[in-house]
């Protein structure tokens, strides 16, 4: 590996976003593909993040930085990707549910997913069924994650599930669903494809669906 | 059973120290023989001290007031008793071994131990094992109880032990001890004939061991 | 010889602080520039119209919300409104007596426990699963039993009832087994009114309520300094209907409030007082009681802590907020992080239940959680109780005077001696000496003799002999029928939901 | 700016006012001065004599002028130094500081391997003192034990033989009697190099306990002497139980255990002026059926915070108690008892709180429970650190930022305070339900012993110096030697 690209995702597991259009630019410059500065620079930088993190050796805003580190690679690496026609990892669409003003664990989702090198699409919180629908048309995202803290609007995540079913559109996307009161049981019943317990959690099962881990 | 047994059994588990010569006098008045005063009064009281004592129902202050009170009756009985020729449930003598001068739980053994029905000898604390030999001359018990607090002088009740063995002693009484520190497993090695973890049980022991 | 002492003050409990009264009118003040400079937002139309009315600067008007600047002397104006006395009195019973009275005002104190907990530990099995109108009840038995749990919250949520109305049904579980005041929660404005009738009901009519209301509401604004329409409906329904409102935001710090405690105090003391404000400007008087939950983020798990020791000192810290201002408090203790009646949830509760006897909030919550908030724990609710007791023995003090320092005593007892048969001990060691039946004091022999129980499996066959324990009913049949009609024409309003009725178990 | 303003730096505790205070000051007086004690020692009883002390037989009484006169020597403020210089293992005594530690004696110990309860041996001691080496929160080491497998004269020597190879930290040296105390502090001087070298930078504590009620036992005043005449910091701690050997009463078995600490404190200011001393030591209630001394009684932590204010007020640092427990397992009740007394005890600032680790009401001695007590006694210490308020704290300006229904996640300030904000604990876990259940379902129990042996089977204290390893076999032969005739 090139001592650049190795440069890269030290600089991602140390956060520092400022470095990181700079390295990208050199790295392409160098001749080096944007697949490979994607997969053998930043990917490895955030695999390891994700390592020291499980294992408590992180903490949630360091973890935050590289994300930040991370995407700031993406605005200079995404138009190189979709040019050299690379398939990128993929969309997610973010929402808190109806009637659920909390988010911060969506937000969470959000920022690790970015980490992981999603385009994020957050919608937000106190999200209409309708307005999942509108995002999925709009943003042609892979994976769609929902969040609900009470237990009174986690239902209201069913309730979407079955919009987006007459919308004819639930084959186009995976959904996952998270938040204090849902579990794997009640991901399940509702028709989900998957649960994620926590952030780190969602993020990973975000790069399950569309194949990247 | 006799009212007057039943308000001396009564007087007995409640401590009451103040009426206890009165109904002692006055079952004696009404003609009830020593022994049964002492049997189905105070002993049924004491008994009944002992067991909720054991449940954790009572505590060892209001112990301390049933011995109280049972002495009190006592003292009036007992030179009735031994002019009957009744005899005791035994002798205990008790002590504190040589360097420990901690003695509150071998008093409240001898207070349970009275409640049995025990004379008892108390040599008091800080005790060698040459004066635990001289008061088994002097006093003829058929139970010694030693007690030690502290790590440090629970061995002396080793040394004592073989003490009695060196006098020629040791067949003439049984041993128990008990203590804080103090285990079974320590008893047996030192040779002891038996342990209690509290002083209701050393009680219960000493009993046993006469019966 | 002179008897009474003079010119002498006495500590009659021990005494901690967090904050001066400086610091506290520093974060008060914070609180103040925070509400009139950076604003709320508000979810609800009649909410932010009638902090408009009040004075309030409305800017930002969106479809949903609204951004509200409030200038500091509207909460002025509304403090001098606010009560600072609540009371609330439990249920009647049998003698039609309201016995179990909670009297909110600045140095009293009060334990119970938390709410709406989607899971439970069963108390058999000891197995987490989702929490049923059974365990509420079983739960509010337990509560009735025990003596240091002075008002019930429903530690787990109904889930083998419709989600859409599980509310009614938590609270004819609750009345089924305690008489103790009860802190409701409310699926949405409809739900409340229908405790609201059920309550009127029990205790015989509204009339009753006016002396005193038998619950209080439990109402969460969104941190950071948001306050959705539920909330605001319900805080305009519960002034409307003199019940009181806990007014209660649950801030984590680093994560919805900053990162440091200081700052975390000065947004919920923010958001807590909006909620006083609009209050009163609906109807002065109306009883609002503030505090919350509030914890750190755990950054290295992201969650939001229940035990951590930050959430402790932020719950002492701010009921001395609360006190200066003279509100009731609703302050928090009790809980745990632990994922099972554990050593940790002992250590846990141990401490911050110490830490909120010791500061004094009004309303003490979240005694029996687990797991975050999660779970509820019937092991948890029973050695909570112990452990209060353990902390009230603490509180009573150390009393100095002549008796009590006993230099007469130690005159006659002297060197060597002891004191077991003094009268100084006999007529004291009942009442000095703090004893459980819970926590065991044999020596080692008689403990292995007593089958080498630990403290996990005392708390298990205490709790299963309270759970059966013959308890005459506390609602006679007719009684029981009429609040039950009204969950049921609750549930018919709501039977057309598709996934709500039956959806957990 | 901020004007005529006060801030608390820390959380503040007082369980008596003033005025209490100075009552129960006086009482103590009283008691020296009219009651006064036993002192079993024919030679301290003369120096006390010669002092100013009224002695009748055994008795001493304590005119009021001569117990002020000690307590003005007695230093406030002073440094327990670590062995090998590592100033994080440094001790300072002063006001608003507590440290935590062990205590001794106890008979059984709970084997780390097999996790069952059996006697103390002399392996036990460097599993102790390693411990206590790598704990973040354990101050000062004692030994957890009595050692039954050397002859029965010896384990305190043997004890700190083992302890002080295997920690840096300063140890509270325990013994028998004054020839315990001759060896283990000629193993402390030759580590300090030399008497002088030891006298500036003292690297143990000696301990000495007398007897309640009322007593001053030969030997704990022999060991006092000892230690008064060669400049070691002495921990003087009666054991005072309410109701059998104290007065039922706080007030009274404080007032009782004062005294019994300040006739320890004449004799030894009357020896050796300026000797750092501690009051101390164990004040609980006896449970009235079983009989014990409570360890874990809520009385504990009370009685010890209000001895402490009582010893802060005369101006001597304390000898505290806390993390210990009558429970006979590590249990809800373990941790119940040890975590209040730690914390109260933090609260109150006892100078050096012992008997962490304790179990069976003194008893055992278990690794588990000390290990336990260290994550406590953290949290505890986040706790009484207090909230601090200042502008930058307050925070107002990043609220402002932030505003409504976001979050503060990203920004600097969070960034700038999360980890000196809040505590991070090793055994307390908080992972979610699902993470929980996935890396085992382990309690704090399975946890804290995984912790415990980790820790044994990785950490590594700093060595003593060659000679001084030669100068411990010499104090254990030259021992031996003098025991060899005693059975």
């Amino acid at each position: 590996m090139s001592k650049l690209l190795e440069k890269m995702s030290t600089a991602i597991l140390e956060g520092e976003a400022e470095k990181m259009p700079n390295l990208v630019k050199k790295a392409l410059a160098e001749g080096t593909s944007a697949k490979e500065v994607l997969e053998n620079g930043l990917l490895v930088g955030m695999q390891e993040v994700g390592v020291r993190f499980r294992a408590g050796d992180m903490f949630v805003p360091e973890v935050l930085m590289s994300a930040e580190a991370m995407q700031a690679a993406m605005v200079v690496l995404r138009p190189e990707l979709a040019a050299s026609g690379h398939k990128q990892i993929g969309k997610v669409v973010l929402g808190t549910v109806k009637g659920d003003l909390h988010d911060i664990g969506k937000n969470l989702v959000g920022m690790m997913c970015e980490g992981a090198g999603f385009e994020v699409v957050d919608i937000g919180f106190n999200v209409e069924p309708e307005n999942f629908i509108e995002a999925i048309k709009n943003h042609q995202p892979e994976v769609i994650g929902m969040s609900a803290m009470l237990t009174t609007t986690m239902r209201a995540m069913g309730h979407t599930i079955k919009a987006i079913e007459e919308a004819g559109l639930r084959d186009r996307v995976k959904i996952m669903v998270g938040g204090a009161p849902v579990d794997a049981e009640f991901a399940k019943r509702i028709g989900a494809d998957g649960y994620g317990s926590n952030a780190p959690a969602g993020a990973e099962l975000a790069q399950k669906f569309v194949g990247a881990a | 059973m006799s009212e007057i047994l039943v308000q001396l059994s009564e007087a007995i588990i409640d401590g009451n120290v103040e009426d206890i010569v009165d109904l002692t006098e006055e079952a004696l008045d009404d003609g009830i023989p020593a022994q049964e005063v002492l049997n189905k009064g105070l002993m049924a009281g004491m008994d009944h001290v002992g067991a909720e004592f054991k449940a954790g129902n009572m505590f060892v202050p209001e112990v301390l007031r049933s011995a109280k009170a049972m002495q009190a009756s006592m003292d009036l009985l007992r030179p009735i008793l031994a002019e009957a020729g009744v005899k005791h449930t035994g002798k205990l003598l008790l002590g504190t071994v040589k360097g420990d001068l901690h003695d509150i739980g071998k008093n409240l053994v001898g207070m349970m131990a009275e409640g049995a029905g025990f004379e008892v000898k108390d040599l008091g604390k800080d005790i060698t094992p040459d004066q635990f030999v001289s008061a088994i001359k002097e006093y003829q018990p058929d139970v010694i109880g030693m007690s030690a607090l502290l790590t440090t002088t629970m061995r002396v009740m080793g040394h004592t032990i073989k003490a009695l063995e060196e006098a020629g002693l040791r067949d003439r009484v049984k041993v128990i001890v008990g203590g804080a520190p103090v285990t079974q497993e320590f008893a047996n090695q030192i040779g002891a004939d038996g342990y209690a973890p509290n002083a209701a049980s050393a009680a219960e022991l000493a009993r046993k061991l006469v019966s | 010889m002179q008897v009474r002492k003079n010119n002498y003050t006495v500590n009659m409990t021990p005494t901690m602080q967090v904050l001066t009264e400086n610091q506290i009118e520093a974060i008060y003040y914070a609180a103040l520039a925070v509400l009139s400079e950076t604003g709320v937002r508000v979810y609800d139309k009649e909410g932010w119209d009638l902090a408009h009315q009040g004075g309030a600067v409305v800017e930002d008007v969106q479809a949903d919300s609204a951004l509200v600047k409030m200038p500091s002397w509207m909460v002025d104006k509304a403090r001098a409104t606010l009560p600072q006395r609540i009371r609330v009195i439990g249920t009647p019973d049998g003698d039609g007596k309201r016995k179990y009275n909670m009297d909110l005002y600045k140095n009293t104190m009060y334990f119970g426990t938390g709410s709406d907990t989607p899971f439970t530990i069963d108390p058999y099995t000891q197995v987490r699963r989702r929490a049923t109108y059974k365990d509420v009840r079983n739960l509010a038995k337990l509560a009735e039993a025990l003596p240091n749990v002075d008002f019930f919250m429903s530690l787990g949520i109904t889930q083998d009832t419709a989600v859409g109305t599980y509310d009614r049904w938590q609270y004819l579980a609750m009345l089924e087994a305690t008489n103790k005041p009860i802190n409701i929660t409310a699926v949405d404005i409809e739900g409340l009114k229908d405790q609201l009738e059920m309550a009127y009901i029990r205790l015989g009519g509204k009339e009753e309520w006016k002396k005193a209301p038998c619950f209080s509401l439990y109402n969460e604004p969104v941190s950071p300094l948001s306050h959705s329409e539920e909330v605001i409906q319900k805080l305009l329904f519960c002034a409307d209907n003199d019940i009181p409102i806990v007014y209660t935001p649950c801030p984590l710090a680093g994560a919805t409030a900053p990162a440091t405690l200081a700052g975390l105090m000065v947004q919920a003391l923010t958001e807590s007082l909006f909620g006083i404000v609009l209050s009163q400007l609906r109807k002065p008087g109306c009883q609002v009681i503030i505090g919350g939950l509030m914890s750190a983020m755990d950054m290295q798990t992201a969650v939001y802590p229940y035990g951590s020791p930050e959430m402790a000192l932020l719950s002492a810290g701010y009921t001395e907020i609360t006190k200066w201002m003279r509100v009731p408090e609703y302050e928090t203790a009790g809980c745990s992080d632990a994922k099972c009646f554990d050593e940790q949830a002992c250590m846990e509760a141990a401490i911050n239940i110490s830490t909120a006897a010791m500061i004094g909030g009004n309303m003490i919550h979240d005694i029996g959680y687990i797991e975050q908030g999660l779970c509820s724990s019937p092991h948890m609710l029973v050695a909570s109780d112990e452990i209060i007791s353990r902390t009230k023995r603490i509180l009573r003090g150390i009393p100095v005077n002549a008796d009590t320092q006993a230099l007469d005593v130690l005159d006659q007892v002297g060197p060597g001696g002891h004191f077991l048969g003094h009268d100084h001990t006999y007529n004291r060691f009942k009442t000095e000496n703090w004893r459980s039946a819970l926590t065991d004091r044999q020596v080692y022999a008689d403990w292995e003799t007593s089958g080498c129980k630990d403290y996990q499996q005392r708390v298990q066959e205490r709790m299963v002999e309270i759970l059966e324990a013959d308890a005459a009913p506390l609602l006679e049949p007719k009684m029981y029928q009429e609040l039950r009609r009204i969950c049921e024409l609750a549930d018919a309003r709501h039977k057309d939901e598709e996934l709500d009725v039956q959806m957990f178990v | 700016m901020r004007t005529n303003y006060v801030a608390n730096a820390g959380v503040r505790f007082n369980v008596f006012s003033q005025d209490q205070l100075e009552e129960m000051f006086n009482g103590v007086l009283h008691l020296l001065m009219y009651t006064g004690l036993d002192v079993k020692h024919e030679e301290a009883r003369d120096i006390l004599a010669k002092a100013g002390a009224w002695v009748d037989g055994e008795r001493v009484r304590l005119p009021s002028y001569m117990v002020k006169d000690a307590l003005r020597k007695a230093p406030r403020s002073f440094t327990l130094w670590a062995r090998d210089g590592n100033p994080k293992h440094n001790i300072h005594i002063g006001p608003g500081r507590a440290h935590f530690g062990p205590g001794p004696t106890c008979t059984h110990f709970i084997d780390p391997e097999t996790l069952e309860r059996r006697p103390y041996t002399k392996a036990d001691v460097p599993l102790v003192a390693r411990l206590v080496d790598a704990l973040p929160n354990i101050d000062f080491c004692e030994s957890l034990g009595t050692v039954g497998d050397v002859h029965f004269d010896l384990g305190a020597l043997y004890e700190f033989a083992g302890m002080f190879p295997n920690t840096s930290k300063p140890i509270v040296a325990w013994s028998y009697d004054k020839y315990d105390s001759a060896g283990i502090h000629e193993i402390a001087v030759a580590e300090a190099g030399g008497q002088r070298a030891f006298e500036q930078r003292p690297n143990y504590v000696h301990y000495c306990e007398p007897l309640s009620p009322l007593v001053s036992t030969f030997e704990a005043i022999d060991k006092l002497i000892f230690a008064a005449t060669h400049r070691v910091p002495l921990v003087f701690t009666p054991c005072p139980i309410a109701g059998g050997t104290a007065p039922i009463t706080g007030a009274g078995i404080i007032t009782m255990g004062a005294a019994e600490s300040w006739m320890g404190l004449t004799l030894a200011q009357t020896l050796q002026p300026g000797l750092p001393f501690f009051m101390g030591g164990v004040f609980s209630a006896m449970d009235m059926n079983t009989m014990i001394l409570a360890y874990g009684a809520p009385e504990l932590p009370l009685y010890m915070a209000g001895l402490t204010e009582l010893a802060h007020y005369a101006g001597l640092p304390l000898w505290q108690t806390g993390g210990c427990t009558d429970s006979k397992t590590f249990d809800g009740q373990a941790m119940i008892e040890g975590a209040m007394s730690v914390f109260f005890s933090a609260l109150t600032s006892g100078d050096l709180c012992h008997d962490v680790g304790y179990t069976e009401s003194a008893m055992t001695g278990s690794l588990f429970q000390l290990c336990a007590m260290d994550e406590a006694i953290g949290y505890s210490r986040r706790i009484i650190r207090g909230i601090e308020v200042d502008d930058d704290t307050l925070a107002v300006d990043v609220i402002n930022k932030v505003g409504p229904n976001n979050h503060y996640l990203r920004q600097p300030h969070t960034r700038k305070y999360y980890k000196s904000e809040y505590f991070y604990p090793k055994l307390l876990d908080r992972q979610d339900f699902e993470n929980w259940e996935s890396s085992g379902s382990l309690t704090m129990k399975q946890r804290t012993v995984a912790r415990v042996r980790d820790v044994l089977a990785t950490h590594k204290p700093s060595q003593v110096k060659p000679e001084t390893m030669q100068v411990i076999e010499k104090v254990l032969a030259e021992a031996e030697d003098r025991v060899k005739d005693k059975k």
